[in-house]
């Protein structure tokens, strides 16, 4: 705390981006907002923050650059001292990810048009966002954690709106903005509940208090406020509703963004909120104050958490089924990955962990990435629907081949990423036995599920040939689509995530290794 | 000694890739690569067996040509890229690479884009070979899904009218299936607490669970296995497959898809889990009756021919799976034989199907009739192929289905009357058909019919050959079988 | 102050303003009334803090409660400035402000 | 009961009163009015919880900065300043969901500190140090969000074309 | 061919010996569950019985491809023809010398594909592609039931080898040089059932009742082919696995007796329908049909020698109708006896032979057929003391005599008596060419001779070795005079049948059945062949298809429509999911505000009281 440089090094990933914003601003400021300048201001950003992160992760060749030296890692704040953040290497694999997320946005942003206002106050919000969420993988405290998620809150409404045109993208940040003000009501109204009961807001002091006086009732409102709070960042049923009219309203980046960047927070929060410090370390307490009988906080969450994933993978998964806008699908795709993400969470184990972590890498890269591509063939000509997508294997066979893989990867396919991720998950759900074979047994009838429509819209896109002109079903499709290519930075950044999703499909110790690692320092905190 | 299987995954893979890219030449990569297939499983045979003058006694105990690589390291899993054969995979294995070559050479004239057409074969080969290969639960999934993909899209793009109900149809059966086998087999890794994926490993510590657990365990895995066969009721998919698949697609379908669903329960099913296979052993006897009635019964009932062969490819494989619930060294033997014997004879049956309806417009057989003049090789290979199938001495499906009635016989004494007066029915629509379609005076017979074109005749009269060849000789596979290091066989 | 009505009362309070500001987002149509409820909800967040903050075990953890009241302050005044922003946009765009009437997108 | 109590019950009842009107009267400028009141009614109870420095602030940023604020949102969404809000029923769904928060808040009453003293006051000048040495990070945190609120709501409210 | 024949007459002049050669076909090592190794061999077992066959099948052939090159000649598809006939003789040579049942079975059922071929030879002919697929359905019920036969007799011979486990040559006829007699006694209920099965492969492929119904179809087929085929040689492989079988196996006294009925009960049924028939092919389909019955009575009655020797005879004399009938149809372009006419005069050299085979085949000595039916009757009369339960079967044998010679000739009379044919359309008749003449004559020959050859050393030599290694060591000499009497009442019937048919047909005569008639019914019952075939094609066509069709049935709309039924509830549920979405973000808040009441419940209401009942997770 008193060495600047010190503080500096720590914090070397997000002072970049943070810079990065700034410069985007001054630019802005001084008039220069042509969409390569500030375009490149944040992706270079947001890339060097990466690589700073993978370094400080100890990646072969980049450990050479680390500024945070291993033994500050994975250290437990001291007691007595509230230093409110510190870093772990579970935080350090988030905000990889969380970075991967920006610079894959930001690269496609690229290639929007440039003759498009706007470029500089997206990609400043772009930055800033990210950086909340890096402030997120830091946090020790519940109102650090909780106002860093409000960073990256307040930044993707606004990105939500930027355009100002259009009433699709004001709607959706209308409806985005108060089920998030809402819900950061509830979050901030649970953690001074927690605070009552516990008097502090340092996670790691909650479980050592909670470890000594047990779970009042009062903490377990607490609780129940926060997964309120968080399940909406994570788009939990029934706490999901907003992010379907969101991630469709929304400009395509922008859902490309929430979807493969920012809902990451809140299941990086259940993690730490949840896991690694509080609860399922220090179970038992005092009694139930109902009934008197032996009380573990523990066994409760992962109920609730456990019956939460399933609704959540459930209802978006039949959800999708029925729709015919090919973003809305992705949103409910997205909202049903979410709940096996939370599978991992409510089972609590350093595996389960490590395969939750594994699972957000997949849909960084395939949601995230699909988004992309949804969002190049609209500025094609394509419409909305999926049957706008007819044929398109055909005439833009790369990019459907990406898609599809993207697509495969969602549904758990072998040879991607998804199935990798699906596979350790799943397998590390069944290895804790009990009831949590049969969270496990819903997701892969879930995925099952999920099939359905995946396959539709291969089917769509590879074996329906193009509608002939003039016979256009509810969208606006041309009869040729226009020479223009997809542009290079979103192709770039197309192809980088769908030969992620391949090389980690077939490989996927490289990623997971580290992932691995990272969940059982993490598990080891609170031990 | 050289990774033969390794060498042979990098073969198919590279000649898909090649075959992809290869446009207007790609039929000339497929074969390339389906020779290059056929002559490096002739090696494996080579290796396995020490042909010629082999005596029954493979020279490597076990799995033969195994290969053990790390894959993934989980804390609590190990995960290797395990291959290996023994006698039944090793048969099996030899199917795909016939079915590959008479496939590509049958197909000789696919025009509708062939570097697609011919990649998806090669693709579906490529997985069926790597299925009978696997030898670690994960890596025997992934090439089992990995076969859906391609035959997903040979179905829905080069199919017919009603391809793309087809195609997802089959898509979700067989994939819901899967799902439930990948639970089963990982409940069955997880409540036996083997550590590793390996196929000894699983193997090992399954078979200490107890008898309940098998059970249920078994029953997933019986599910996931049995929609591929198809088992009655899960078996509507198959139908509406074979009738929208294009012919190589329904010659892969029924020659090696479903050979996947008896594999998997000889390998992963009844040999994991013995306690389980004979607790459950009821259930299965009971699908497989039914199976075998209603594949026979209903394919009478038929019109369409493709329709026709794809119910009596349930009754086959109905009978396969009553082979395999037998228990018995015999049975198994028989299961394994007939699969091979179904995987020739229905892709030559398929195969004969799709030239009929190339050459005189219909399937219908209520509208074919007489086309014998018309075509008499066509027509002596269809009547070859029915034959076969309904179990004439000297072809190939005569051994096989011998040795299952006579293992049902042993094991079951009179139950084996359902087979035995079903093979009465199955012999009633094959007569019936060949009445229909290739007697009586010329019917439907459009002015431009012809005989079947030299690639088609070449891919069928291979099969034909090799029907006959191996009616003869059924040694041949029977000794390469009966070596398999599987409980029961005199093994190495 | 002694025990029990006012520990009551201020539960009371504290779950009576949380209630009505939910009350008041399920059922006003506003947009600006919508930001009003969510800062009465938010005012109990605070005021929980506040009140929690003077019984606190240790002054330590005293300051904590109020310090981090301050920072809640200043956080909802600036998600009100983001709402408003909103507010402002949806006005321009739509010339209403009845979040009932923004159904665009559904289904 | 002592006088402190009886101002607190007054001025709780005062602060769910005033926050019902301002979401259920019909003239929106005379929602405003009540928002103010119910502000600064809740600076009151700060001041008697003896946290004054807090009291102090919400009087500023709540009763003044924020107040005004939404008076500016409804005068510029509004054409005439004293428009009505349309009549919506209050809908039993919803109040029962409210009563149900409401009810489920209420089962930790037997858990709250237990009020034996008065509450702790703390020196303004300890904690404004706080919050720039130990609650630093926080600070840091709200300047962030800050500067994307501001940012961000700027370049929407401005009008047209850069 | 030639080669079929020397090593018939060798074993003729080398009697008693056995030449059993084998090759392993299949073999695998010891395993657990075949302790002993398990192998299946295909060899040849040249004995007297094969032997006898063997002529039979080699000589008939012969002088029927010989005919046939005049027969067919101006047919198509002749490389078609001698292929198959060719593949069928080998095939059938090949069965004569298997040495075990499985290769017998093997063989049996390419025999019958080759039939299958022949019958649909025309098979343009819907008649013809029919009879075809009615010919191969019904012998593969005969065939499914000899496989069960199979099976059983497997099992039972191995389990008399090893104890428990496979024998090393389970299905070998003669195992070191000793024929298998052993093993069945104690399971005398699983031999019966196995007696039965393969009495029912034998009654399919020797067209006994029920079986029968596909043999008079068959004459859809070339008449060459009825010759050979369906008169000489494969029919009686059939009556050629009951021999075997009884000689190397043994049949239990309920199968003794179930055969004997069969056997009896169908000579007499057979020609009864032979007698009202108009297809002279038909009508001599229908003997063939009565005279294999013959040989299942003698059989059933132990005689097995006896059933042989009558094989060995009728082979020469029916095929000899056959090939007589043949030049007839080559003469005249059709089959209808009441067509013809007078052909005697045109064709004097087929009326003769005609003649001579119908003599033979009623039983009239000095001809073959008296030797080999005489010694039947007779035999089965000497066993009538010790089995009264045969006397039935007997006397309907018996009668049949007299029918048989009534149908032959009114078959006889209609065609050749008489001045010129009744249908006026008809061509000019002639004799065939010299290929089609000599088999005539040799045949003739032979159904003069064959009895008496019986009488040679050689010959009674492979019959009584036969007999000899069957174990049932009781060939009576049964044509001394105990039996003259017997022989006197059957040679009566016969010349009764000839003259009654001479009455009634006689020159040209025909005899017309009042409408009104009491035997109108008989006669319509006769004609449809006492609508057993109706019945079949009811049973086949109508009810096997009706189910079918239920069954594809459901399959389409239940099971099919079970899972569409789901996609449908299911797509419904999901729509009305779908309507929470509204559009209204109140709407959501509200979702929010019930999600978070949830998370209490569980967390303070739900998860306690689950976690202290249940026991945690």
């Amino acid at each position: 705390m008193t060495d600047a440089a010190g503080l500096a090094a720590t914090f070397a990933p997000e002072i970049v981006v943070l810079a990065a914003a700034l410069l985007v601003f001054l630019l802005d400021v001084l008039g220069v907002r042509r969409l390569e300048a500030v375009g490149g201001v944040a992706v270079a950003g947001s890339g060097l923050a990466f690589l700073l992160v993978l370094a400080d992760l100890g990646f072969a060749p980049l450990a050479a650059i680390r500024t945070i030296g291993a033994g500050a890692i994975n250290v437990a704040p001291a007691a007595g001292a509230s230093p409110l953040y510190f870093v772990s290497s579970f935080g350090l694999v988030f905000q990889a990810l969380f970075l991967a997320a920006a610079f894959f946005v930001g690269l496609a942003s690229l290639s929007r048009d440039p003759h498009e206002p706007g470029a500089p106050i997206f990609y400043g919000l772009l930055s800033l966002a990210t950086l909340g969420m890096l402030l997120v993988a830091l946090a020790s405290d519940l109102i650090f954690l909780l106002l860093a998620i409000e960073i990256t809150s307040l930044a993707t409404y606004l990105l939500v709106g930027y355009t100002r045109r259009g009433l699709r993208p004001l709607e959706a940040a209308m409806k985005f903005y108060i089920i998030g003000a809402v819900s950061s009501t509830l979050s901030f109204f649970g953690a001074s509940l927690l605070f009552g009961a516990y008097g502090t807001t340092d996670l790691f002091r909650l479980a050592a208090v909670a470890g000594s006086v047990g779970y009042p009732v009062l903490a377990l409102l607490g609780y129940g406020f926060l997964v309120a709070g968080l399940a909406f960042k994570t788009t939990l049923v029934p706490f999901h509703a907003w992010a379907v009219d969101v991630y469709d309203g929304a400009p395509t980046d922008v859902s490309a963004f929430l979807a493969g960047g920012s809902k990451k927070v809140g299941v990086f929060a259940f993690f730490l909120v949840f896991l690694g410090p509080v609860l399922f370390v220090h179970p038992g307490g005092p009694g139930n104050p109902f009934s008197g009988a032996p009380f573990d906080l523990g066994p409760i969450t992962q109920l609730l958490l456990g019956v939460l994933a399933v609704l959540t993978m459930t209802v978006g998964n039949v959800l999708a089924l029925l729709q015919k806008e090919m973003k809305r699908l992705l949103a409910y795709s997205s909202i049903s990955q979410a709940g096996y993400m939370l599978l991992g969470i409510a089972v609590g184990s350093p595996a389960s962990l490590a395969g939750a972590t594994f699972q957000v890498l997949t849909h960084v890269l395939s949601k995230g990435g699909a988004f992309l591509v949804v969002a190049g063939v609209a500025g094609l000509g394509v419409g909305p629907l999926v049957d706008d997508w007819r044929g398109l294997g055909s005439r833009r066979p790369l990019t459907s081949v990406a898609f599809a893989l993207m697509l495969l990867s969602l549904a758990g396919v072998p040879l991607t990423i998804g199935f990798a991720s699906k596979f350790v998950l799943f397998s590390a759900v069944v290895d804790a036995r009990g009831y949590f074979v049969w969270l496990a047994v819903a997701g892969l009838l879930n995925s099952a599920l999920s099939v359905f429509y995946y396959a539709r819209i291969l089917k769509v896109v590879f074996l329906q040939d193009p509608a002939p002109a003039g016979a256009v079903v509810g969208g606006s499709e041309p009869a040729e689509l226009p020479a223009g290519g997809l542009g290079y930075g979103r192709a770039a950044a197309i192809a980088i995530a769908t030969v992620a999703i391949v090389a980690l499909g077939v490989y996927p110790q490289f990623a997971l290794g580290p992932i691995q690692a990272a969940a059982s320092h993490f598990y080891a905190l609170g031990a | 000694m050289l990774p033969l299987i390794s060498i042979v995954l990098a073969t198919l893979a590279a000649g898909t890739a090649l075959t992809f890219l290869a446009g207007a030449r790609a039929r000339w990569v497929a074969l390339a690569t389906s020779i290059a297939f056929l002559g490096e499983v002739a090696l494996m045979f080579l290796d396995y067996t020490g042909w010629p003058g082999y005596a029954g006694t493979p020279l490597v105990p076990g799995f033969a040509e195994q290969e053990t690589h790390a894959w993934i390291h989980l804390s609590w899993l190990q995960v290797n890229y395990t291959v290996g054969v023994d006698g039944i995979s090793l048969v099996l294995i030899l199917l795909t690479a016939i079915l590959q070559i008479a496939t590509v050479v049958y197909s000789w004239g696919e025009s509708k884009r062939p570097a697609g057409y011919f990649g998806l074969v090669l693709l579906t080969c490529f997985g069926s070979f790597g299925v009978f290969v696997a030898l670690d639960v994960l890596l025997f999934f992934l090439f089992w899904e990995a076969v859906l993909v391609p035959m997903f899209f040979l179905i829905g793009y080069w199919g017919g009218p009603r391809r793309r109900y087809a195609a997802l149809k089959f898509f979700v059966y067989t994939h819901v299936a899967s799902i439930v086998m990948l639970v089963g087999l990982l409940a069955t890794v997880f409540y036996s607490g083997a550590t590793s994926l390996d196929f000894a490993a699983v193997d090992a510590s399954a078979r200490g669970l107890p008898a309940i657990d098998q059970s249920f365990l078994f029953l997933a895995l019986f599910f996931g296995f049995g929609v591929k066969f198809p088992i009655v009721p899960f078996h509507t998919w198959l139908p509406d497959a074979h009738v929208e698949a294009p012919t190589g697609g329904s010659v892969l379908l029924a020659g090696l898809l479903l050979k996947l669903g008896g594999y998997g329960l000889i390998r992963w099913g009844v040999e994991v889990l013995p306690t389980g296979f004979l607790h459950d052993r009821p259930v299965l006897f009971a699908v497989a009756f039914l199976s075998i009635a209603w594949g026979s019964v209903v394919s009478l009932a038929q019109r369409d021919l493709k329709r026709m062969i794809a119910f009596s490819s349930i009754n086959h494989m109905g009978i396969v799976l009553l082979a395999i619930a037998l228990d018995s060294s015999l049975g198994l033997l028989a299961a394994v034989l007939l699969m091979f014997a179904h995987g020739i004879v229905s892709a030559l049956l398929f195969m004969s199907a799709g030239s009929v309806h190339h050459t005189f417009g219909t399937r219908d057989l209520a509208s074919l009739g007489g086309i014998t003049p018309t075509a008499p090789v066509l027509a002596t290979i269809v009547m070859a192929g029915s034959l076969a199938s309904l179990g004439l001495p000297a072809l190939i499906g005569f051994p096989a289905e011998f040795a299952a009635l006579l293992a049902t016989w042993q094991g079951l004494q009179y139950w084996v009357l359902i087979p035995l007066g079903i093979l009465v029915v199955t012999a009633a629509f094959y007569l019936w058909m060949m009445q229909r379609m290739l007697f009586g005076p010329a019917r439907a017979v459009p002015p431009s019919a012809h005989d079947v074109p030299w690639f088609e005749g070449v891919g069928m009269g291979l099969l034909v050959g090799l029907t006959v060849l191996f009616g003869i000789l059924p040694s041949l596979l029977v000794n390469v079988i009966t070596s398999s290091p599987v409980h029961g066989f005199p093994g190495p | 102050m002694t025990a029990g009505l006012s520990e009551f009362g201020f539960l009371a309070l504290s779950a009576a303003l949380l209630a009505v500001g939910l009350f008041g987002v399920l059922t006003r149509r506003n947009f600006v009334l919508l930001l009003i409820a969510i800062e009465i909800a938010m005012n109990a967040a605070i005021l929980n803090f506040v009140y929690f903050a003077g019984f606190a075990p240790t002054a330590a953890s005293g300051l904590d409660g109020q310090a981090t009241a301050v920072v809640l302050i200043g956080f909802a005044a600036t998600e009100v400035a983001v709402g408003l922003a909103i507010v402002l946009a949806l006005n321009r765009a739509r010339g209403s402000i009845n979040v009932a009437e923004a159904t665009e997108l559904k289904l | 009961m002592s006088l402190a109590e009886a101002a607190f019950v007054l001025l709780a009842l005062v602060a769910v009163v005033t926050a019902l009107a301002a979401l259920l009267v019909r003239e929106l400028v005379h929602t405003i009015m009540w928002v103010a009141i119910f502000f600064v009614d809740l600076a009151l109870i700060y001041f008697l919880l003896n946290a004054t420095f807090l009291g102090v602030l919400q009087l500023g940023v709540y009763a003044g900065a924020v107040t005004v604020l939404l008076l500016f949102g409804i005068m510029v969404t509004r054409k005439r300043i004293f428009s009505r809000e349309a009549a919506t029923g209050l809908g039993a769904g919803p109040v029962a969901l409210a009563l149900l928060a409401f009810l489920f808040v209420l089962t930790a009453v037997g858990e709250l500190p237990q009020g034996e003293s008065v509450p702790i006051a703390y020196a303004p000048a300890a904690l404004s140090a706080a919050l720039f040495s130990t609650y630093g990070p926080w600070v840091l945190l709200l300047g962030l969000t800050m500067l994307t609120s501001v940012s961000g709501a700027i370049y929407l409210v401005r009008e047209g074309r850069e | 061919m030639v080669l079929g024949v020397l090593i018939g007459v060798g074993e003729a002049f080398f009697p008693g010996r056995t030449t059993n050669v084998q090759r392993l076909w299949l073999h695998l090592p010891p395993a657990p569950a075949w302790p002993n190794g398990f192998s299946l061999v295909m060899g040849t077992l040249v004995d007297p019985l094969s032997a006898l066959v063997l002529i039979v099948v080699t000589v008939v052939g012969f002088l029927v491809v010989l005919y046939s090159i005049g027969y067919m000649h101006q047919d198509r598809g002749l490389a078609r023809y001698y292929a198959e006939i060719q593949l069928f003789l080998a095939a059938m040579s090949a069965l004569v010398l298997a040495n075990n049942l499985l290769e017998f079975f093997l063989f049996w059922e390419l025999v019958g594909v080759c039939s299958y071929f022949l019958i649909g030879f025309y098979y343009e002919r819907p008649s013809a592609a029919s009879a075809a697929k009615e010919a191969f359905l019904v012998t593969r019920v005969g065939d499914v039931m000899f496989l069960l036969g199979i099976f059983i007799l497997f099992d039972l011979y191995s389990g008399a080898g090893a104890a428990g486990g496979w024998a090393a040559n389970g299905f070998v006829f003669v195992h070191n040089g000793a024929p298998y007699l052993q093993g069945l006694q104690s399971h005398s209920t699983l031999a019966t059932i196995a007696g039965i099965m393969i009495l029912g492969g034998a009654a399919g492929k020797s067209a006994q009742f029920p079986l029968h119904v596909w043999l008079p179809d068959a004459m859809e087929g070339p008449t060459t082919v009825s010759a050979l085929i369906h008169a000489a040689t494969m029919v009686a492989a059939g009556v050629y696995l009951l021999a075997i079988t009884s000689v190397f196996i043994g049949f239990t006294a309920f199968d003794d007796l179930l055969i004997v009925a069969i056997g009896g009960f169908t000579a007499f049924f057979a020609a009864t329908m032979a007698v009202v028939h108009a297809d002279i092919k038909r009508v001599v389909a229908y003997s063939t049909i009565s005279q294999l019955g013959y040989m299942v009575l003698a059989i059933g009655a132990g005689f097995t020698s006896v059933g042989l020797y009558h094989l060995f005879t009728h082979a020469f004399f029916k095929a000899l109708l056959f090939l007589a009938a043949g030049s007839v149809i080559h003469a005249v372009g059709t089959q209808d006896l009441f067509k013809m006419g007078g052909l005697r005069r045109t064709m004097p050299l087929t009326a003769t032979a005609f003649a001579v085979g119908g003599l033979a085949l009623a039983g009239i000595p000095p001809f073959a057929g008296f030797w080999s039916k005489d010694d039947i009757l007779a035999s089965v009369y000497s066993v009538l003391g010790a089995h009264p339960d045969y006397w039935p079967f007997f006397l309907l044998a018996l009668a049949a005599v007299f029918l048989t010679a009534y149908y032959i000739f009114r078959a006889w009379f209609l065609a050749f008596s008489g001045e010129h044919p009744r249908a006026a359309s008809l061509p000019h008749a002639h004799e065939g060419p010299w290929t089609m003449q000599v088999p005539l004559v040799v045949l003739s020959a032979l159904a003069i001779g064959a009895g008496l050859l019986g009488f040679l050393p050689g010959i009674a030599h492979l019959l009584g070795h036969g007999s000899a290694l069957s174990g049932i060591a009781n060939i009576p000499p049964v044509y001394g005079l105990p039996q003259i009497g017997l022989s006197a009442v059957s040679v009566g019937l016969a010349g009764a049948g000839i003259l009654v048919a001479w009455r009634m047909w006689g020159n040209g005569r025909v005899f017309t059945l009042a409408e009104t008639s009491a035997a109108q019914p008989v006669r319509r019952l006769l004609l449809n062949r006492y609508y057993m075939k109706a019945a079949y094609d009811w049973v086949g066509a109508g009810a096997v298809y009706t189910v079918a069709r239920a069954a594809d049935f459901v399959d389409v709309y239940v099971i099919d429509g079970t899972v569409h039924g789901f996609e449908r509830a299911f797509a419904a549920f999901s729509d009305r999911l779908r309507r929470i979405q509204s559009g209204v973000v109140s709407d959501y808040a509200s979702y929010l505000v019930v999600g978070l009441l949830i998370v209490f419940a569980i967390l303070l209401l739900v998860a306690p009281f689950v976690l202290d009942h249940l026991g945690g997770g």
